[in-house]
């Protein structure tokens, strides 16, 4: 499976990323989740979302979710990008691929991995006011 | 031996610091190390059942044997995404 | 729900169509899928589909299906675009965006209306050797 | 009265035809209307179980009746995506 990880504090450029997509014949299906920051946090208007993040240990964490997803789903390419630092409102602060033969694993493993990541990928948010 | 702790999220907030040392007795385990931050930092007694423990960049139960030199790090529930 | 249906011979340009992307602050989610047309079909080698459309039809259909996602989830967004004629392999067939408040209810009404086309929306599939 | 209908996907070629019509009494049902093209086209007989029966842009069971002008659709399972 090819596998791309970046942790950044730039903006997100979807449709470079998109751009950049590479599959081959044998491929049906790309399922993309982006999550952008919403303008309220627990009901309080927000401007912002700071992320922290224990970088070593996300890496870690995140390629042993990598290494779960491409024993369990005939993914042949998975990217994401997780945005660093202040975020505001209405901005990108994950962007996931998954690329796979069928939509149903593509679907299955792109859910599967954004519930992983927020269950043990250590990165934290702060609301901005 | 000597353990190094890291904190993150607002458990930074709690403790008032982003890293502390503990000088523990060999054998010494997460359960007996968590005893310890909680004397030095009742603010993370609340906060017990929802503590996240690594060692290293890998998670560890309460009952996992420390070694000198670890690196330990607490932290809340993580929110990524 | 902003809604946007497209029907069309032309190739589609994703990283455009993300491009043009707008959504309030209200919403924290936006899933796409994208449909790619397959080198093999039943085992044999292709090197193209060609998509017939009813398209009077289809467009009812797919709005028929929009006005039901609108009533099971809180979408703000909509868009899909079909490809028709000849799609080479490797080229889009299908692209959908679809932007809620949460991932939860964008990955559900995504999935829903990709199987509910696939069920009703006439539109017919004929590989080309 | 008289009927029009479409073929579509691979019916265009089990007929031979894009379009054709039927004059059937008034009261006639999709039903009805199947049992004329059946004789007319017997390439459609196999297909009969999984064929979809649309009335201008809505898709309508056997039992449907049948009006003066009516444009039916028969088509195989559709495909898109």
């Amino acid at each position: 499976m090819e596998r791309s990880l970046t942790l950044t504090p730039d903006p997100l450029d979807e449709p470079a990323l998109v751009a950049t997509r590479r599959m081959t014949g044998d491929m049906g299906a790309a399922v993309y989740f982006s999550g952008v920051v919403r303008g309220s946090e627990d009901g309080q208007p927000i401007s912002a979302i700071e992320y922290e993040c224990f970088r070593p240990m996300a890496e870690h964490q995140f390629h042993q979710l990598f290494d779960e997803l491409e024993h369990r789903w005939p993914v042949e390419s998975l990217r994401l990008v997780h945005r660093l630092g202040v975020v505001k409102v209405n901005e990108s602060s994950l962007w996931v691929e998954v690329i796979a033969p069928h939509r149903g694993e593509a679907f299955a493993a792109c859910q599967w991995l954004i519930d992983e990541m927020k269950r043990v990928v250590p990165i934290w948010k702060k609301p901005v006011v | 031996m000597t353990i190094r702790i890291q904190f993150w999220s607002y458990f930074k907030d709690l403790t008032g610091c982003t890293q502390a040392s503990e000088e523990l007795p060999f054998g010494s385990t997460i359960g007996d190390l968590l005893q310890h931050l909680h004397a030095r930092f009742p603010k993370l007694i609340a906060m017990q059942n929802s503590t996240l423990i690594a060692v290293g960049v890998e998670y560890q139960a309460r009952d996992y044997v420390l070694k000198d030199g670890d690196e330990v790090s607490l932290f809340p529930p993580v929110q990524g995404g």
